[in-house]
């Protein structure tokens, strides 16, 4: 910014809420709707935050680093940035860094990962969380079994991560086998409709799903009742994210494995931005926890209190 | 029944507006005037963000407005040509997309920058040629074979790459998106430019003269008005067509190297949708789809308004996501009927 | 003529398009310095005898020879390199452009900065001279311009490029005596600088005027090439009908008695009807079973005021009462409903929809009448189509040919034939016999007068003024987009009379640019 | 004899010059390709009172496109595009997700729903409709501008949730069969039957092609272009609901952002493969319906043979560009050069 009163930027009657620029992704899925509601809930003008939400168009990183460049021209306080891609943001990120506006990674981190250019990132671990899924399969089918995988959209990094940490832990193990991965576009709709012929292109014979999110698992789930076959017992499906959709599937028994990926760490970030603002050190990379729910009992317990 | 001359109403951005017979002629022609109106509607939007808030009219704002837009201008450039002839291309996201990998890939193999550069703005114009071919040696419609070159490039992107391909930080063609400074302000409130923006510049003043001052351009327009007439009047037709997706390709090219240098990376799923930005620019600018009206100069300001719009929503920051499109869909359409009523009201006045 | 070979020889052309022999073993030849007028019916193969040479069709057999050599051009501009320039038929410009553009366009005078708008511009405003035209507006859009002024550009465009060898196919279709003129003295300019004129029409009285040579075509076949001055008008016309002048006499094409009988009620009355712009408000009676003609220079506004009594344009003024009520007609759509009928000028785009059949274009106008969930029965339409088809001599009779194989003057039959079978109580005939051939005209204006006699009202414009005054009882002369007079027809009236009328007003001559 | 034998290739002619007639060969085709890497592809199973097999699939995952497909058609005849029919989906099965998620899951809910949903996408398309007939917008322009608002109507309408909703009733719809074959796909030909004896039994058909063919001239010939816009665009918003049923009710769940997606590329193709002209003018729904089956036919190719997904579009894109070059008039007269050559060659042989 230009001038000097960069404490507030429109002027409201407060005259000291801090202004935040959340570069978000915008509607995707019940995860992200989920975290960027809880984003938006934790920063209200009770705690004393502007909060200026920017949704990617489509999923467009451009986009994003419009709105990222828009919020840096305006002088906001902080940015809160929640990447569509990790890669290409060294430019923008030097640019805040100019003009003095801290920013917080939220969920995706940057490529390549250097730190400086950020405060911290907030995040549950796409790596580890797909590993678990991976860990659960090798356990649970000991004696080996064929595995399908249903990916999103080809080339998003969360796709690339989620098959990296399955790739790691399943590759080791010979008696996992892969018979094919399809993307079937994080949707419920054309999951089913892809699973459907994979069932029929290998004669039903697919032990483990992997879904790489809740609704492509639960697509894949009515898939293999329409084959006549029952989920959960001749096809096990496992899923990542952690919707009360999956849990409910979850518990009936109809998904076999959910890991969650948390998207609940507003507070998070709250107190990470006060802490910024304070001029307070904070580290790199805090991890949110997730859990994993690997039975239906743990689904109906968690249930209750799931808030997406 | 003559038309009545009146006075130039605005000069049209660029140098090529210091000829006065131009401007005059310009304002002159009801073919201008959603241009024109595309302009006046432009400065409203900048004084209004302005003085609801602030820091729009500022030097890091508006040039960034460029600087972000550049790689939509050229775009837009090269579908204004398309659309002149009533056609459309809808591959220039895609072509994009398989450019930029292909470019990155290249310069990370090892190859010198202006090669790695040359291939990319060629790999566009090669794609350009396949849509011309088709749509003008196997009659395939332009929505169609566009079509299909979407779908060509975007599937030779990701068996290229599906994940995001990286400039070496040392690489030549970051320096491409160097920012140079033209007047250094407080922060990061400076008047900056790249290359990128030159570039995009030079091919719409060439984008003008070409369409203005060239056979070629005024062949594209009689296309646009009657390819059968055209054809009857002996014009080049089958070339100009040609021309006109290879140049559509070419400039994709381009915006694909000043996309990727700014970014300095590539990916397989970059450019998704931007067909249509580039479209509506083009549209916003005045250019008919039906084709034989419109003016390239028209389109940068279609870009530039679209561009000016997201800044306007971000600065809002209160829109609710789901109201985004909702609300750029309405934008749109206030601008095009807009500029119908305009259009309507000067043409019974003269009439 | 002079011993000099000819600069375009064809021999044994024959081109076949699906369903007929367009061309079968035609000659043609084309000396320089000559105007040599190619003649024939409707659908004789004279645009396509043109177009096989210009490269536009390709040829099934022949030869064509241009100054001695053996060349197959691959179209237009191929043609245009080597000197043959041509006007075809319909109108081919392009309307979004300016005047001056269209002009020269492709031929545009480049300076070192790309082209030279201003040098441009005066080579656009020299030809256009020529032919009359200097008034005209160079930056004018050619939309806004009457047919007959784009046919005037079309042909000095063809100028620009200084051929050897000109080719008009019906270049006079759509001018008033005036503007033949002035045609006229640039084509015997042209001929006498030894460019070689190929010229195609239906009137008669030009042939005699200016040509030099006739081919004749029949049926796609070569009939004969002529000295003028060796053929007369019966002989020329029994070559291309077949038939002799006298089958064409009793056609009775002539209205012997004119009778304007005011009797009771008008069918329509139209007071101070008119449009800001192109039409002032002009009050208006028609009967029952009167032909009303409209006569005028080009731009005189005759077709303005036809379109505001279809509604084809919205009137902005005035009041119409039809059948002794008052009416609103600001929807062809209503005219219809009302039994108006309207047959534009512009054949090409308001006209014919080239890729429907003949009988899609014939039933259209009825079937919209009757509203889409009413359709016409095959049986009907069968019916129908038969009937006109007949009637109107439509060749090839072949409903399910699509109109854009129909020869130009075999369009205009099937579209009055669209408006008949309407069944109209006011037929609005705007150049209903623009390119149609001495039979034809003979034809259709019987059919007018038929109609006239069964009581139907008819509006009849037309720039052959004979043929207005052959025609009508009444006739209203228009200048300058009003009604200058209204005159009854009668055995005192004659072309001259109407051009005196003109005249006469026309005092302020510079009043009129067009 | 010569003269049957004539006639004959007449037809072969006609047949081969019908360009739906390439659509047919490409799905044989791709089916041909099915069997080689599984003979047992086209088997059908029969049991619990359904019919099982890829062929019944495909025909399933038709359904939406040829509702789409056939509204794009009467669209397309007319000179207009509809690039709002895969949001008008979308906004449909929003629409009935939420209605539903709050319902007890009644056959009469289902019903009301189904009437509801349908009446929404009946209005979007109407606005398209008045947009491009009275306003005068172009219709590229003004249904991209519904394309982009429809989606931001479907996130409002569920809050950017993916609601999900149960309704036995509804589900029948797309996942019940009746004598062994899939609801949808009997309900789809049912619709498609029924625009075709609307459009080709009355004189709609001839009335949309003049106005597509030349609007002007059509308008002077009486032919009521408005309301004629107004009817075809509002009827493809209401197959286009049809559609996003079909493609809700399947797995009960709306999915804001991706249900229908880019459909309508889908649905232009079907309708150019099956030989309408995007210009305007003659159509063939037939072709349509064709076109509308190719394409789920290369989905679900694609995936049976476990091509890569990164290579999903470079695949179609083959298929799209062959198909394009078989139906163009260069590629088909060099093909008849050929055999003329061949048929002169055998005549010359004769002689000797
Ligand atoms: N492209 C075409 N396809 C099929 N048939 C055609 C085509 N062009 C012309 N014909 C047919 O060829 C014959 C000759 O047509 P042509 O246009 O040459 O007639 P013309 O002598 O110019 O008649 P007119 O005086 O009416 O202009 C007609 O029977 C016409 O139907
Ligand atoms: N096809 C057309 N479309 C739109 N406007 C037209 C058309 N034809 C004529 N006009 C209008 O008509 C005006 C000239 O009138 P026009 O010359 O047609 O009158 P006219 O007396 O009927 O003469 P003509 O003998 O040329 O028919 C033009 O300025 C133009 O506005
Ligand atoms: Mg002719
Ligand atoms: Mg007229």
């Amino acid at each position: 910014g230009g001038d000097d009163d960069t404490s507030t930027s429109s002027g409201d009657d407060g005259g000291e809420l801090v202004t935040v620029g959340f570069v978000a992704v915008g509607p995707e899925g019940g995860w992200r709707q989920a975290n960027e509601a809880n984003v938006q809930d934790t920063f209200t003008e009770e705690a004393g935050f502007e909060l200026k939400y920017a949704p990617a168009t489509n999923l467009d990183q451009r986009s994003q680093i419009d709105a990222f460049t828009s919020f840096v021209d305006e002088g906001v306080d902080v940015i809160l940035l929640s990447a569509t891609e990790g890669a290409g943001w060294e430019d923008s990120l030097r640019r805040a860094q100019e003009a003095e506006i801290p920013v917080i990674l939220i969920d995706r981190g940057i490529e390549p990962d250097d730190t400086d250019l950020y405060v911290t990132r907030i995040a549950p671990d796409n790596y580890e969380v797909s590993t678990s899924v991976a860990e659960w399969a090798v356990s649970a089918f000991p004696d080996g079994a064929n595995y399908f995988v249903l990916e999103g959209p080809a080339g998003v990094s969360v796709v690339n991560e989620r098959n990296r940490g399955w790739d790691d832990t399943v590759e080791s193990v010979p008696s996992l086998v892969k018979i094919g991965a399809q993307t079937a576009n994080w949707s419920t709709e054309e999951a089913k409709s892809v699973f459907e012929t994979v069932l029929r292109a290998n004669n039903n014979d697919i032990q483990i799903v992997f879904a790489q999110n809740d609704e492509m698992g639960l697509g894949a789930a009515i898939a293999v009742e329409e084959a006549g076959l029952t989920p959960g017992v001749d096809v096990q499906i496992a899923t990542i994210d952690g919707t009360k959709p999956a849990l409910e599937a979850l518990s009936e028994g109809r998904l076999s494995f959910v890991a969650e990926y948390n998207p609940l760490f507003g507070e998070t970030a709250l107190e990470v931005v006060n802490q910024v603002l304070d001029g307070e050190e904070v580290e790199p990379y805090i991890v949110v926890p997730s859990e994993v729910f690997d039975s239906a009992e743990a689904a109906t317990a968690a249930l209750p209190s799931r808030k997406y | 029944m003559t038309v009545t001359t009146r006075p130039p109403t605005g000069s049209a951005p660029g140098p090529a507006s210091s000829r006065p017979s131009l401007a005059d002629r310009l304002g002159a022609r009801l073919s201008a005037l959603p241009t024109v109106a595309a302009l006046l509607i432009f400065i409203g939007m900048i004084i209004y963000g302005e003085a609801a808030y602030g820091r729009i009219v500022q030097f890091s704002t508006l040039s960034n407005l460029l600087v972000n837009n550049s790689h939509l201008i050229i775009l837009a450039v090269g579908l204004t040509f398309v659309i002149l002839t009533g056609g459309i291309d809808l591959s220039v996201g895609a072509v994009i997309a398989v450019s930029s990998v292909a470019g990155v890939m290249l310069s990370n193999a090892g190859w010198h920058p202006v090669a790695a550069v040359l291939v990319m703005v060629l790999i566009g114009s090669a794609l350009g040629l396949v849509s011309g071919v088709l749509i003008q040696y196997f009659g395939v419609q332009p929505f169609i074979a566009t079509l299909a070159t979407m779908f060509l490039a975007r599937g030779l992107a990701s068996m290229l790459s599906t994940v995001p391909e990286r400039l070496a930080d040392d690489s030549a063609i970051r320096e491409l998106a160097t920012q140079l400074k033209i007047i250094d302000g407080n922060k990061v409130n400076d008047l900056v430019i790249t290359p990128g923006v030159i570039a995009a510049v030079v091919i719409v003043l060439a984008g003008f003269v070409v369409l203005h001052r060239t056979r070629f351009g005024r062949t594209v327009y009689a296309i646009g008005g009657s390819e059968q007439s055209a054809t009857l009047m002996g014009l080049p037709v089958p070339v100009t067509k040609l021309g006109i997706y290879v140049i559509s390709g070419t400039l994709a090219g381009i915006a694909a190297v000043v996309y990727t240098s700014r970014l300095g990376s590539a990916q397989n799923i970059t450019g998704i949708g931007w067909e249509l930005d580039a479209i509506a620019a083009v549209v916003i600018g005045g250019t008919l789809l039906t084709g034989g009206t419109g003016f390239v100069l028209g389109s940068v300001v279609g870009a530039l308004v679209l561009g000016l719009m997201n800044v306007l929503i971000t600065r809002d920051g209160g829109i609710r996501p789901e109201m985004t499109t909702i609300i750029t869909g309405g934008i749109l359409l206030v601008f095009v009927i807009l500029q119908r009523v305009l259009a309507a009201r000067r043409r019974s006045e003269t009439g | 003529m002079t011993g000099a070979p000819p600069i375009v020889e064809m021999t044994g052309i024959s081109i076949s398009f699906p369903g007929v022999k367009a061309l079968d073993d035609v000659d043609f030849r084309l000396f320089p310095g000559e105007v040599h007028t190619l003649m024939g019916e409707n659908g004789a193969g004279k645009s396509t005898l043109i177009k096989a040479l210009t490269g536009v069709y390709k040829i099934d057999e022949g030869q064509i020879l241009v100054a001695g050599e053996e060349r197959r051009f691959s179209g237009t501009a191929d043609a245009q390199a080597a000197g043959v320039a041509t006007v075809y038929q319909e109108v081919n410009l392009c309307a979004n452009l300016s005047v001056g553009e269209n002009v020269m366009l492709g031929h545009e005078v480049r300076g070192p900065f790309g082209i030279n708008w201003r040098a441009t511009h005066r080579a656009a405003a020299e030809v256009l001279a020529t032919l009359g035209l200097e008034q005209l507006d160079l930056r004018r859009p050619l939309a806004t311009l009457s047919l007959a002024l784009q046919q005037l550009v079309a042909i000095s465009r063809a100028m620009v490029t200084k051929p050897k060898v000109l080719i008009l196919d019906e270049p006079t279709s759509s001018l008033d005596a005036n503007e033949v003129t002035h045609l006229f003295t640039v084509i015997r300019r042209l001929r006498g600088q030894g460019v070689a004129i190929l010229f195609v029409t239906h009137f008669l009285d030009q042939v005699y005027l200016i040509s030099d040579r006739i081919t004749v075509l029949r049926n796609g076949a070569f009939v004969g090439e002529y000295p003028t001055r060796e053929l007369d008008r019966t002989t020329l016309i029994s070559k291309m009908i077949g038939k002799d002048f006298a089958t064409l006499r009793s056609l009775g094409s002539e209205r012997q008695s004119h009778h304007y009988e005011p009797r009771g009620e008008p069918l329509l009355r139209a007071e101070d009807l008119g449009r800001k712009g192109s039409s002032e408000p002009t009050d208006l009676e028609l009967h029952k079973g009167e032909v009303l003609g409209l006569a005028g220079l080009l731009g005189s506004g005759r077709t303005e005021l036809a379109r505001l009594l279809y509604g084809a344009d919205r009137p902005d003024s005035g009041t119409v009462w039809l059948r002794g009520k008052k009416t609103d007609i600001h929807t062809p759509t209503a005219a219809l409903a009302h039994r108006i009928a309207f047959s534009s000028e512009n054949r090409r785009d308001e006209g014919i929809i080239r890729d429907l059949t003949v009988r899609e274009n014939l039933v259209l106008a009825v079937q919209a009448k009757r509203g889409w969930f009413r359709p016409l029965s095959r049986k009907e339409q069968d019916t129908l189509v038969r009937k006109y088809l007949t009637e109107l001599n439509v060749r090839p009779a072949d409903p399910e040919r699509p109109m854009k194989f129909l020869s130009g003057g075999n369009q205009q039959k099937v579209l009055l034939g669209r408006w008949l079978a309407t069944e109209p109580d006011l037929l609005i005939l705007d150049e209903p016999t623009r390119g149609i051939d001495v039979g034809a005209k003979a034809e259709i204006q019987a059919a007018v007068a038929a109609l006239a006699a069964k009581g139907v009202a008819v509006v009849f414009i037309s720039s052959e003024l004979e043929e207005v005054v052959r025609l009508s009882d009444r006739i209203i002369v228009m200048k300058d987009h009003r009604k200058l007079a209204e005159l009854e027809n009668g055995p005192h009236v004659t072309a001259e009379t109407i051009v005196a009328v003109i005249a006469d007003e026309g005092d302020d001559e510079e009043g009129d640019s067009e | 004899m010569t003269d049957v034998a004539a006639r004959l290739a007449a037809k072969r002619g006609a047949i081969v010059r019908n360009q739906a007639f390439w659509g047919v060969v490409a799905i044989v085709l791709l089916l041909a390709i099915n069997v080689s890497s599984d003979p047992g592809y086209l088997s059908i199973g029969y049991n619990d009172g359904r019919l099982s097999g890829n062929l019944i699939d495909i025909l399933r995952a038709a359904a939406p496109i040829l509702m789409i497909a056939v509204g794009m058609c009467l669209v397309v005849a007319t000179g207009g595009i509809d690039l709002s029919v895969g949001s008008i989906m979308v906004v449909a099965g929003a629409v009935s997700m939420e209605l539903l998620s709050g319902m007890d899951g009644t056959t009469s809910d289902a019903a009301l729903t189904l009437a509801i949903a349908l009446g929404i996408a009946t209005v979007l398309g109407a606005v398209n409709g008045v947009l491009v007939s009275v306003v005068g917008l172009q219709p590229f322009i003004s249904t991209l501008v519904m394309m982009l608002a429809g989606r931001g109507i479907a996130k409002v309408i569920t809050g950017g949730q993916n609601t999900t909703a149960d309704n036995d009733s509804f589900a029948w719809l797309a996942n019940g069969y009746v004598v062994g074959i899939p609801v949808v796909f009997l309900l789809s030909m049912a619709i498609v039957a029924l625009v075709w004896l609307l459009v080709r039994r009355s004189a709609l058909g001839l009335m949309l092609e003049a106005i597509g063919m030349d609007s002007r001239a059509s308008r002077l010939a009486g032919v009521k272009r408005r309301s004629l816009q107004l009817t075809v665009y509002s009827v493809s918003g209401l197959l286009a609901g049809v559609a996003g049923v079909f493609a809700t009710a399947s797995v009960m769940t709306v999915d804001v952002s991706r249900t229908g997606y880019q459909l309508e590329l889908d649905a232009i193709l079907a309708v150019v493969i099956g030989g309408t002209s995007l210009a305007g003018g003659k159509f063939s729904i037939g072709g349509a319906v064709i076109g509308g089956l190719l394409i789920a036919t290369l989905d679900k190719t694609v995936v049976f043979l476990g091509i890569p997904a990164s290579a999903t579009p470079a695949f179609k894109a083959i298929v799209i560009v062959v198909l394009c070059l078989l139906q163009s008039e260069r590629v088909r007269s060099l093909f008849r050069h050929r055999r003329a050559l061949r048929a002169q060659s055998q005549k010359e042989a004769v002689a000797a």
